[in-house]
C-alpha cells in the first residue's frame, strides 16, 4: 500500500504538468458563455490534447492513444484537474459508443470514425433508454423494419445527453417482436442530422435541460450502419454499458468541505454552527463516506494496472455519492434556516450551490443506473446472489404486459 | 377518549377536498410556478376566503366562523395535500394566531375580520439572514414608533398587506405589526426554492410600527406563535407526504419492467411501506398536537415540536422517494413530484428548521423532568 | 380528538381503580423467585381477575367476560399497569389459542377447557413455527397420519413460548403432502402432558430461555381433537394469527427516558452526556418515534370503539420498537465509553438494562414476524401491492425445492 | 501508486487463514464464551506466538520479525475474521504499540523481546467509569513511583503481566509501566457482553509504576497509541464485518422461503448490498490507515479516525443484520452470528466510541483547515 508515485510515475507526472502548463487554456469565466460557445473552446482544447496523445491514453497507438498504463492515465486527470479547462463533452463519446464502434464495425467505418473523434470534431451520443424502458433497457420498443438494404426507424429516445449538439450515435432498437425480448434487437450507428431525426430537450424538474427525447420518423438508414448482427444488438449493448459504469459515478455537487465552510460562517448564539455536536458527527461521516469513495477509486486503479478488470464493485460510487449529496445538500439548507428556501445566486451563501445540488441530486440517484438497480447488480454480480424471479424470459415481446 | 376526526370534520375535510380537487389541480400549481410574476393564485385566494376557510378558527365576533383548531388542521390537511399555491399559512397559521394569541381588544377588532373575510393577506417576519435569529444579532429596531432595519426571507412579503415583524425597542425584543403599504417600506421578490410560494426581502426605513404583546417577549411570542403554526404546518406536511405515497404506489402499480409491474419488487414495496410507516407516525403526532393546540392543553409546546419534526421528516422521505419510485419520470418538469419535493422543503424551513425543533423538544423533555 | 376520558369511561375507570386498590396482591421482588414460583402468584391473580370478570373483558358474559367495550378494556390495562401484578403467561392462550378452540371446536370441547383458561387453571401454547418453516410457517413438515380413528404425529416445532409450563397446544401439521403447501394442513388441539410430547428449551443469544422446542414422536390422538376440516387447517392458522398482531408489539426494554437519564449521569469534560447536540438530536427521534408509537395504539383503540376492525397496519409497531430498542441500547453503550462492555448488573449503569436489551433486541425484529415480512404485510394488506411471485402455489409440498 | 497488499503480504493473510481455519474454529471461541474461568484460549495464544506474529512488527534488534505495520494488518484482518479469544490487540496493538512509540531504549530493550517470544500479555488501562476519562476527571495517581486508583474496564487486565496505564503524577498526566503480579495490585474479572475476550478491574495501592515516555504528555500519548491500535483494531472489524456477510450470504443461498431461497428476494439482496457498500468503504479507509501507519505519515490521526469510525459502522451492520438474516436460528446460541455481535460491539468500545473518533476526525479536519 504505497500512495506515493513510483519514479517512473513521477517522471510522468512532471511530464504531464509541464506540457499542461505549456499548452492549458487560460482560465474563461463559462458561467456568462452559450453552450455553443463552451462546446468550440472543448473542441481546440481536445484536438490539442488528441495532438499530444492525451486524450484516450490507453488506447493504442495506432488509434490515436500511447498504449498508457492505467495509473498513467490517473496522473494524466489528476494533473489536468488543477487546470480550468472545459470538460465532460466528449466522455459517453470516448468512452462508451467509439469503442462500441471500435469493437463491432468493420474496417472502413472504424477509419472514418474513429480519428475525429479523438480529435473532437465529431462528437456521439448513445440511444438506448425508453420512455417505457428505463431500468429494463431491453423493453424498448423503438422499432427498425427491413426495407431492401436499408432500415426504416421509428420510435422514441429519452434521456440522451448530449444529443444537440452530437453528429453521430450508436442506436439500439427492436428488429423481432416475435422472439423474447432480448433476443429481437439490434445496433445501428446513426447520423444525428439525418432526416427523421428531431432532438428535443427534456425540462427537468432542477430547471436546466442536461438531457433529450429523440424521435424517429421513418429514419432510413443503410445495413452497413448494423453494428454487430442482426438480433445480437443486447449482446453489443452490454459491452457499452460495461464501459459506462467507469464513466459514471464522479461526484457533482459540493462535499464535506463546502459544508464545513459554510457551518463556520453560520453565526449561532455560542459562536458558529461548526461547534453543533450534531452538525460534527455527521460531518465525520460524509467525510468517511467520501473518503472511502476516492480511495475505491484507487484500489479499482490498482487492479486495473494488474491488468484486472474492475468488475460492478464500482456500483457503489454512484450509490453513496449521490445519496450523500441529497443529504448533505438538504443539511446545508437546514443549517441555513429560513433563509435555506433562497436560491437566488446573488443572495444565497456559495452562490446557491446547495439549492442547486439538491434539485440535481434525485437526477443523480436515477441516472446511469437507480440506487435499486445498482444494488441489484452488487447483489448478483459481486455477490452471486439469485437474479430476481423472471417472468418475462421466455415470452415474445409482443405479449409481454404492459404499463403506462 | 377518542383518537380521530369527529363525522362532523371529517365532513368538512371532505367538503374541502372537493373543492381542491375542483379549484386547486396541478396545473392551477404550475400557474404559479411558471410565471415568474405570480406570487399566488388569486382565483385560489378568493375562493378558499368564500369558503370560510381563512376565518374559520376565528371567533364568530370577529367575523370567523368560530369553529376548532381541529377543523382548521382538517383543511390544513387538505391545502397540503394539494399544494396550494396562496399564502394562507402566512395569513392564517401566523399573523391570525399572533393577533389572537398576543392582540389587544383593538388590535382584534380591527385586524381579524379584514382576514376572515378575505381582504388582507399577512407575513411574520423574524429571519434577518442565514441561521437562527437571536437576542444577539437581532438588528431590527423600533424608535419612536419608526421600525428600521432588514427582513429576509419573509414568505408572502412581497404580497402581505400586514406583516408581524421581530425587532427591538428601547433594548428589549418586541413584535410589532407593519402596514406594508406604508412609507419606510421598500419590497423585493426573491428566487426560491418553491416558486409556489413567494418569498420577499422587506426593508424598513422609518416605517410605522405598533407593538403586538408586551414589550420584552418578543422571542418567547416567536415561540409561541411557532407552537402553533408547526401544528397547523405538520397537518400540510402531513396532506403533502400522503399525496406522495399515493402517487409514487400508482405509478408504481402502473409501470412494467421486467415483465412485471415495479409495485411488485420488494425494493419498492419497503420503500413504500416505509413511507407509510412514517406517515402514520406522523399523524399521530399531529393528531396529538391537534389536540393539544384546540384546547389549549399545557403539552402544546412538546407535542407542538413532535408534530414538526415527525411530520418534517415523513414528508422529506416521501417527497424524495416519491421522485425516485418515478425514475426518470420522476425527475421531469412535467410530471409533479418536484413540486412536493419542493414544497416539502418549504414547509420544513418556514417556521425554523427541523433541527431547532429537535433541540426545542429535548428542552421541553428536561423541562418536564424538572418539573 | 380528545384524550380525556368521556363521564361514563371515568367512572368505569374508578369503579376499576378502586377494585385494584383492595384486590392487586402485594409487590413482591420477583427477580429472586423461580419460575414457578412466579407462576403460582400468576395464576392466583387471574383466577381473582377472572372472578371480577376483569379479564377477558370484551368476551361475552356467558364466557367468562364482561362484553365490555375495547376502550373499557384499555382503561383497565392501563390501570393494571400502575399495579406490580405478575404479567404475561396467559397472553398467548387467552389472545389467540382459546379464541381459536372457541371458533372451532365442538361444544363439548368448548365447554370443558374455555372456563378453566379464563381462570388461570390451564395455559395453552401455540405450535406453528418449525426450523424450516419460520417466516414461511405453512412450510411446515410435522406430519399427521391417520390411523383408524386416531392421528399419529412425528416431527418438530421450535420458538414455543411457555411450552415448558402449558397444559395444552394448538398444533397445525401437515396432513397431506401431495397438494400444495396451504392446502394439506390441518388444526388440533392436543396435552402437552402426553406422551410422545418432549419440550426442550432453546438457549438464545440472549443467554435467556424464553422459548423452547418440542418434539413430537408417535403422538396418538383422537381425530375428535381436530378444529376445523381437514386440510383447512391454515384458514383455522389465519384466525389464530389475526389474533397475534393485537397481542405482540408492546415495547420491552428501556427507551428514551432511561437513556436521558443515563446521559444526564455521564459526565464529560463540559457537564455531562445530555448537553451533546448529537445526543439531543437522537433523543428527540427515539421521543418522536415511541411517543408516535403510543399515539398510534390510541387511535387503534379508536377505531376498535368505533366497531372497525384493527387491520395489518398495526405490524408498524413492532417494526419501530425492535429497531429503536437496538439502536437506543448501542447508543447507550457508547456513551458509556469503554465501560459500555460491562454486564455486571452490580457494576453497570442501570443494572445493565442496555446491555440486556442490546441482545435481546435481534429477537424482538424476528419474532412474531421479521422486519421483512411485516413490511410485505403494509406494503400487501395496507397498500394494496402485489404480492411477492410465488414459485410455490401450485406444486405439491413433497415436490418444493428446501435447502437447510 | 499502489493500493493494496502486496504478493508477500497476500502470501502472509493467506498462511494466516489457514492457521487460524485449523486453530481457531468457532469450537474455540466458544470454549471460551461457555466458560466463565477461562479467559483466553491457551494454546492459540502459544501457537500465534509460535507463528511469530506477536513480534511481527517489532524490530529484529528486539526479537522481532522487524515486517511493516502492513503485514501486521494482513494478520489483524485473519484475527477478527476468526474472532480470535486472544489478548493480541491488547499485547501488540496497546503494549508494544507504546513501548515503540514512547519507550526508552531500556524499556524496548526489557519488554519488546519478551512480546515477540510470546512470554508477555499486555494491558492498556486509561478508563476509570462510565464514560471518556479525560484531565478533569482522571483519579489515579503515582507518587514516587506508586500507583494508587481504580482501573476499569481493563481489557485483558486479569491476564496481563504488564501494563500501560494512565494516571497523574505531580499534577501531570502521564503513561506508566507497571507489573501487574507484583505488589499492590489487586484484579477482579467482569462480566462483560464479549466473554471470548477478557475484561478486569484492577485496583492499585502503591503498586510500583515506571514512566513511559515524558510526564505531562500521559494524554497526548494516550491518543498516539488509540491512533495506533485503531487502525490495527480496523482491520480485526473488517476481517469481522467480511466474515458476517459471508455467513449471511451461505445461509441465505441455503434457506428456502415460498419455494425459492431468501438470497433471491430484494430485502435480502439488498441488505447484503448494504453490507458489501459498508465493508468496501471500510476496507480503503483502512487501507489507508494501514499506509499512514506504516510509513508515520503526518496523515495518520485522520485517517486512524476515518478507518475506525468505517470500520465500526461496518460491523455494527453486518454483525446485526447477519442475526436478521439468519432469522430464528440467528437468535440461538448455538448458531455463531452471535459470536460476531459481541465482538463488533467489544471491538468499536475497546480504543473508546466511535462517536468520540468523529469528533477527533473533525477535529483534524479543522486543524488541516487552519494550516
Amino acid at each position: 500500500m504505497d500512495f506515493n508515485d513510483s519514479p517512473e510515475e513521477a517522471a510522468f507526472r512532471i511530464e504531464v504538468r509541464t506540457w499542461l502548463e505549456a499548452n492549458a487554456p487560460k482560465k474563461v469565466d463559462t458561467k456568462k458563455m452559450s453552450e455553443p460557445e463552451i462546446l468550440k473552446l472543448a473542441k481546440a482544447w481536445q484536438a490539442t490534447k488528441a495532438e499530444a496523445r492525451f486524450t484516450c491514453m490507453t488506447w493504442p497507438e495506432a488509434l490515436g492513444g500511447r498504449g498508457a498504463t492505467p495509473i498513467q492515465n490517473v496522473i494524466y486527470n489528476q494533473e489536468e484537474s488543477k487546470f480550468d479547462v472545459p470538460r465532460g463533452f466528449f466522455d459517453i463519446g470516448l468512452g462508451m459508443c467509439v469503442p462500441t464502434v471500435m469493437a463491432f464495425a468493420n474496417d472502413e467505418t472504424k477509419q472514418r470514425f474513429v480519428a475525429p473523434a479523438v480529435r473532437g470534431e465529431e462528437i456521439w451520443c448513445q440511444l438506448f433508454s425508453e420512455p417505457s424502458a428505463g431500468s429494463d433497457v431491453a423493453g424498448l420498443r423503438t422499432r427498425a423494419v427491413k426495407d431492401g438494404d436499408d432500415w426504416v426507424i421509428n420510435g422514441q429516445k429519452v434521456w440522451t445527453s448530449g444529443a444537440h449538439y452530437c453528429d453521430f450515435g450508436i442506436l439500439l432498437v427492436r428488429t423481432n417482436p416475435d422472439v423474447p425480448k432480448h433476443k429481437g434487437l439490434t445496433m445501428f450507428w446513426i447520423d444525428m442530422k439525418a432526416p427523421g431525426v428531431e432532438v428535443r430537450p427534456i425540462h427537468q424538474m432542477s430547471g436546466g435541460s442536461n438531457f433529450n427525447e429523440v424521435y424517429f420518423t421513418d429514419l432510413r438508414i443503410n445495413d452497413s450502419q448494423r453494428l454487430g448482427a442482426v438480433g445480437d444488438g443486447w449482446k453489443v449493448a452490454l459491452v457499452t454499458l460495461m464501459n459506462e459504469r467507469l464513466a459514471v459515478g464522479g461526484s457533482t455537487g459540493p462535499n464535506y468541505a463546502e459544508i464545513m465552510a459554510l457551518a463556520r460562517s453560520t453565526v449561532t448564539e455560542d459562536g458558529n454552527a461548526l461547534a453543533n455536536d450534531a452538525f460534527r458527527e455527521k460531518l465525520a461521516d460524509w467525510y468517511v463516506q467520501a473518503e472511502g469513495l476516492k480511495l475505491t477509486r484507487f484500489r479499482t486503479m490498482t487492479a486495473l494496472s494488474r491488468g484486472q478488470t474492475p468488475g460492478p464493485e464500482s456500483s457503489i460510487g454512484k450509490i453513496i455519492s449521490a445519496n450523500q449529496l441529497q443529504d448533505l445538500s438538504n443539511s446545508a439548507m437546514e443549517l441555513e434556516d429560513q433563509f435555506g428556501i433562497i436560491t437566488d445566486t446573488a443572495i444565497a451563501p456559495m452562490e446557491a450551490a446547495f439549492q442547486q445540488s439538491l434539485m440535481w441530486a434525485p437526477g443523480l440517484r436515477i441516472a446511469g443506473g437507480t440506487d435499486e438497480i445498482l444494488k441489484n447488480i452488487i447483489a448478483e454480480r459481486v455477490l452471486g446472489l439469485p437474479g430476481d424471479v423472471r417472468v418475462d424470459k421466455d415470452v415474445a415481446f409482443k405479449d409481454m404486459p404492459t404499463g403506462r | 377518549m377518542n383518537f380521530d376526526y369527529s363525522d362532523d370534520q371529517k365532513f368538512l375535510k371532505n367538503e374541502a377536498r372537493k373543492f381542491l380537487d375542483g379549484n386547486c389541480t396541478s396545473a392551477h400549481v404550475r400557474k404559479v410556478l411558471d410565471n415568474a410574476d405570480l406570487s399566488y393564485d388569486a382565483d385560489l385566494w378568493k375562493g378558499v376566503g368564500a369558503q370560510g376557510w381563512l376565518g374559520a378558527a376565528i371567533p364568530e365576533e370577529h367575523g370567523g366562523l368560530g369553529l376548532g383548531r381541529v377543523e382548521l388542521c382538517a383543511i390544513a390537511e387538505e391545502l397540503g395535500r394539494a399544494c396550494a399555491p396562496i399564502p394562507f399559512a402566512s395569513t392564517v397559521y401566523f399573523l391570525a394566531e399572533a393577533l389572537m394569541l398576543a392582540g389587544s381588544d383593538a388590535q382584534k377588532a380591527k385586524w381579524l375580520p379584514k382576514i376572515a373575510a378575505g381582504e388582507l393577506i399577512g407575513a411574520f417576519a423574524t429571519s434577518e439572514g442565514p441561521g437562527v435569529v437571536n437576542a444577539a444579532n437581532l438588528q431590527a429596531n423600533v424608535v419612536g414608533g419608526k421600525l428600521t432595519g432588514v427582513k429576509i426571507p419573509v414568505t408572502d412579503g412581497d404580497i402581505a398587506d400586514l406583516a408581524v415583524v421581530l425587532a427591538n425597542e428601547g433594548g428589549k425584543p418586541g413584535l410589532f405589526l407593519v402596514e406594508l403599504a406604508g412609507a419606510g417600506v421598500t419590497r423585493e421578490t426573491l428566487k426560491t426554492l418553491d416558486p409556489t410560494r413567494s418569498v420577499a426581502k422587506i426593508s424598513f426605513s422609518g416605517a410605522a410600527a405598533e407593538r403586538l404583546g408586551d414589550a420584552g417577549e418578543g422571542f418567547a411570542l416567536t415561540e409561541a406563535v411557532f407552537d402553533r403554526a408547526a401544528v397547523l404546518l405538520a397537518f400540510e406536511q402531513l396532506g403533502g407526504s400522503d399525496r406522495c405515497l399515493e402517487m409514487a404506489k400508482d405509478y408504481a402499480m402502473d409501470r412494467y419492467a421486467f415483465g412485471r409491474t415495479i409495485a411488485g419488487y420488494q425494493a419498492i414495496k419497503h420503500k413504500l411501506a416505509d413511507m407509510y410507516v412514517k406517515n402514520e407516525l406522523a399523524r399521530s403526532n399531529a393528531y396529538f398536537g391537534a389536540w393539544a393546540l384546540n384546547v389549549g392543553a399545557a403539552e402544546l409546546p412538546i407535542a407542538a415540536a413532535a408534530a414538526r419534526v415527525a411530520s418534517s421528516e415523513a414528508f422529506w422521505f416521501a417527497s424524495k422517494e416519491n421522485v425516485q419510485t418515478h425514475g426518470g419520470m420522476g425527475f421531469t418538469w412535467a410530471v409533479d413530484c418536484h413540486l412536493y419535493y419542493r414544497r416539502s422543503r418549504q414547509l420544513a424551513l418556514v417556521a425554523g428548521a427541523p433541527k431547532v425543533w429537535k433541540e426545542r423538544l429535548v428542552q421541553q423533555l428536561e423541562r418536564r423532568n424538572a418539573a
